[in-house]
């Protein structure tokens, strides 16, 4: 047992906690939170693991980079989503309006041929 | 009672998810890996052209990583300001009147913009590098943003997907050059490793705090009238 | 060549994002079309290179495998490069016309579709496991974005849902890399089968594979995880769920049947194989049932695509504890089923959106008198409903042929009442579009017509798709291209 | 000893903030959690002798997301009352 394990242990426990978080939550915002979590949870894992012995290893570290700005695009992208969203539906979940299938939809299909 | 359930069961799921990992990561933690790729990456670091070895691996060794990571960024602020509202560049809103902010705006900012340029600068042989300087850069902009300064060419016009996609061309086209250069995509020339780095480096700096200011820029803010395109909903 | 071939085929779809980001709608189409046209001509290049050659690696950078990445071109990779080329070509083709070049926003389809392309390339090409989680996330982000462009809330809705999953995913597949580094040290595919086969690493641990195929199939939509799959293929417009469906949710089942061939049959086993079966057979019997049962159109052919997937999966037993003949025999109906379907998905989905156009409604119902005014969308849309359905000689057919031999030679038969119900079931929900199609209706006879060329593309895509059959043994020949790996 | 100490304690707060994140009812209160999650996250990182992770983690992860989340919770949180759903902020709770 190293340092560097117990940090990929504690990275496991992230994994379990943003997971429960990530199904259970339906505010989106609070969703984003726990996908990063689970994020920082994978790149603990990623590297403690891979330094068990102590000695740091840059591959990891280099990937766990990339990782982080994946990241981070993902979540701004999922931020002016989630905004615009809220701006035109003023919903901050996924669920469906209840009384929303009885209308009549005609109106809003168009040339693009998109049934909204 | 049928919610109480529900929880039951998620929780129970990710128990035993956890505890499926932390099994796995401890019998692998008992091994020896195979193959010493850190070794491998010190054996060949003086080949890579810098002496920083993340920054190697970023731009050199795995570089065909980085440049589809670039990808992302680029493609996270086309979607995103492909809903900007611009209207709300001109948000009442936005000019706060907030003493503290522009106190740390007047302090922090020129000291943002020094950090930012001393990590891009540290990154061939230190920590540092073009993530973390364009992070910072970025977060001037963000301040700047937020004290009020309209910063025109955030609009979404040709300056703006200029800024975007000045670092991922300028990799790209060394890229395809390095390949008819003769040798394979992304393969630098010897002679010209190291500055073909720096460059990429600087470009790639611009352009990360472009997109990330261009994502903050571009989320539709509040107050602004009622959307265009009509509700729905 | 082929070094001048790797080249271009990496760098167009890249570039081509950049050059159409910097215009607007019009000429990014103009851009475009020159882009499909190098595009599609260095993927047959490539791939008459490999059939003729055999396949090879690509070392980018110059650097081998554990340190640097290297790409894998082989006969199945340049079998999807070349069907991604095809497809998309028809896709963005038909777009270029049924967009409106009016609405601003449309300026940036271009560029997220070129990413789109760029993604799946490198998706196709990957060796490296870090690697094909950077392509998949680029995937995913281009084909949300495009999912949301322009759109309403629900279209923003089906976006969210789309990202929220696909990212879950992903993070799932990076957890597994992320084990399976720690253990063998290197992020290579090919370095990690030949660690696994020496034999004297220790045996290496199932959990990692698990959760890898768990994430790839919650990406693929795979049953019972593939309820943000309708919603967003449903609303995205035509050419975008064309692409959504043929290409998109093959690039992570590709992933995932590709580390299953490599360490299936290491750390697999005989019931995780099983089960992925039986999860990819309730899929075709409830999408099928779904698709049955929608009101709107194109949630028919959404719904088809999750019953569709469900073959995919098929793979996994059939090709789990066989012979050699029998496995290349299953992972050559796959590959075919693959390609078929992405070309009657992409056919369906386009003549899907050309019926809506004409029609100016989404519903089924709403089709009532179109066959006597649009005969040839509506016809192009049975004939890949009957590549879908399985009836000879489409390649539909073939590659149900095939799977269904593979399973009695297995004497795995109970997948053969799975491919017989999901054939019957698709026929029901074809049959009842056509018969919506057929009904003489006097109260609307108003109909936009759209442009020839609209109606041209999924016609010839369907085509395709049927002569598919007739052709499956060139293009078989090549999938199954043993792997050289003599450098190049 | 007390390397194991203070690696053990950065963890505890670690998973501490992580769980406060997900269960803080009040919105803002969970951001400002979540920004402090990627502070210690940089700590760790310094921890696991990774000092380009923890710039990389401090700017992006606890700066910038942070920045973008509460910006985001202020917009959302803006006019709960005109939406009519006021439980939007009740996630952890149901």
């Amino acid at each position: 047992m190293t340092p560097s394990l117990l940090y990929a242990f504690a990275g496991v426990a992230l994994c379990g906690i943003g997971l429960f978080g990530f199904l259970r939550l339906q505010h989106l915002l609070r969703k984003l939170m726990a996908f990063n979590l689970i994020g920082s949870g994978v790149f603990l894992v990623m590297v403690g693991l891979a330094q068990r012995n102590g000695q740091p290893d840059p591959v990891p570290q280099a990937l766990v980079l990339t990782g982080i700005v994946v990241a981070i695009a993902a979540t701004a992208l999922a931020v002016v989503l989630i905004r615009r969203y809220y701006h035109l539906s003023g919903q901050t979940t996924l669920a469906e309006p209840a009384a929303k299938s009885a209308r009549p939809k005609a109106r809003s299909v168009n040339r693009e041929g998109a049934p909204e | 009672m049928s919610r109480f359930l529900g929880i039951t069961v998620l929780a129970a799921v990710c128990l035993v998810f956890a505890g499926a990992l932390m099994i796995t990561v401890w019998q692998i933690a008992g091994t020896q890996a195979p193959v010493d790729l850190p070794g491998l990456l010190a054996d060949n670091l003086e080949a890579s052209g810098v002496e920083h070895p993340i920054t190697a691996v970023l731009l050199n060794f795995r570089s065909y990583d980085t440049l589809l990571e670039i990808g992302v960024l680029v493609i996270a602020g086309i979607a995103g300001i492909s809903m900007a509202n611009t209207a709300s560049l001109e948000d009442p809103e936005l000019r706060t009147s907030d003493s503290l902010l522009y106190a740390l705006q007047r302090w922090f900012v020129p000291l943002m913009l020094v950090l930012a340029g001393y990590l891009l600068w540290a990154g061939s042989d230190r920590p540092g590098g073009a993530f973390q300087a364009g992070a910072v850069l970025a977060a001037s902009g963000v301040m700047m943003r937020l004290g009020g300064i309209p910063m025109e060419f955030l609009r979404p016009g040709v300056l703006l997907r200029l800024g975007l996609a000045l670092g991922f061309s300028v990799f790209l086209l060394v890229a395809v050059v390095s390949a008819m250069a003769g040798d394979a995509f992304l393969a630098y020339p010897d002679a010209f490793t190291k500055p073909l780095i720096l460059i990429i480096e600087t470009v790639l700096t611009f352009s990360i705090a472009m997109v990330l200011l261009a994502l903050f820029v571009s989320a539709p803010v509040n107050g602004a009238e009622e959307p265009e395109e009509g509700e729905s909903g | 060549m082929t070094l001048w071939l790797m080249a271009g085929l990496l760098f167009t779809p890249l570039a081509w994002a950049v050059l159409t980001l910097m215009v607007d709608f019009r000429k990014g189409r103009l851009v475009t079309w020159l882009g499909m046209a190098v595009q599609v001509l260095v993927s047959l290049g490539l791939w008459a290179a490999v059939a003729s050659d055999g396949g090879f690696l690509y070392l980018l950078g110059g650097w081998q495998a554990p340190l640097g990445i290297e790409l894998r071109v082989d006969g199945l990779a340049v079998t999807f490069v070349l069907l991604t080329a095809l497809v998309a070509a028809a896709c963005g083709w038909h777009a270029s016309i049924y967009l409106d070049p009016g609405k601003p926003w449309h300026r940036y389809f271009w560029p997220l579709f070129w990413f789109l392309w760029a993604g799946l390339n490198a998706v196709w090409l990957g060796g490296d496991l870090f690697n094909l989680y950077v392509g998949l996330e680029l995937i995913s982000l281009a084909a949300v974005g495009l999912v949301a462009l322009g759109g309403q809330a629900d279209a923003l809705r089906a976006a969210i849902r789309y990202l929220m999953a696909a990212l879950l995913g992903s993070l799932a597949y990076l957890l597994g890399v992320a084990l399976i580094y720690g253990q063998f040290g290197t992020l290579s595919l090919a370095g990690v089968t030949e660690l696994m086969n020496s034999g004297d690493a220790q045996s290496g641990q199932t959990f990692p594979l698990v959760l890898m195929l768990l994430g790839l199939a919650l990406k693929t939509a795979l049953f019972p995880m593939h309820g943000w799959l309708p919603p967003a293929h449903g609303i995205a417009k035509s050419p975008v769920s064309a692409l959504l469906s043929a290409l998109v949710v093959k690039a992570s089942f590709y992933i995932a049947a590709r580390l299953w061939l490599d360490l299936g049959g290491e750390l697999g086993g005989f019931a995780l194989a099983q089960l992925i079966g039986v999860l990819g057979s309730l899929a075709i019997i409830w999408g099928s049932w779904l698709a049955f049962r929608q009101t709107k159109l194109k949630q028919v052919v959404a719904y088809s695509s999750v019953a569709q997937i469900g073959y995919l999966f098929l793979l996994f037993p059939l090709t789990w504890g066989v012979t050699e003949a029998i496995s290349l025999q299953a992972q050559q109906g796959i590959t075919l089923q693959v390609i078929s379907h992405a070309l009657a998905k992409a056919a369906m989905f386009l003549a899907a959106g050309n019926l809506i156009m004409s029609v100016g409604s989404n519903r089924v119902d709403a089709l009532a008198g179109v066959s006597r005014f649009l005969p040839f969308s509506l016809f192009s849309f049975g004939l890949a409903g009957v590549s879908l359905m399985g009836l000879p000689p489409t390649g539909g057919f073939a590659a149900k042929w095939l799977l269904l031999q593979a399973s009695l030679a297995s004497g795995q038969w109970w997948w053969l009442a799975v491919l017989l119900a999901g054939g019957l079931l698709s026929a029901a929900y074809v049959f009842r579009v056509y018969r919506a199609s057929f009904i003489e209706s006097t109260d609307t006879d108003q109909f936009y017509h759209p442009s020839r060329s609209l109606e041209v593309i999924p016609m010839i895509l369907a085509l395709m798709s049927l002569g598919l059959g007739l052709v499956a043994e060139p293009v078989l020949s090549v999938m199954s291209l043993p792997f050289e790996g003599g450098g190049q | 000893m007390t390397e194991w100490l203070l690696d053990g304690l950065l963890v505890l707060a670690l998973l501490t903030t992580a769980v406060a994140v997900l269960a803080s009812r009040n919105l803002f209160r969970a951001v400002v959690m979540f920004i402090a999650f990627g502070l210690l996250m940089a700590l760790a990182w310094v921890r696991l002798q990774a000092p380009d992770i923890a710039l990389a983690e401090a700017a992006i992860g606890a700066g910038l997301t942070g920045v973008l989340l509460l910006d985001a919770a202020r917009h959302l949180g803006y006019n709960r009352g005109r939406a009519g759903d006021g439980d939007d902020q009740g996630g952890a709770s149901g």
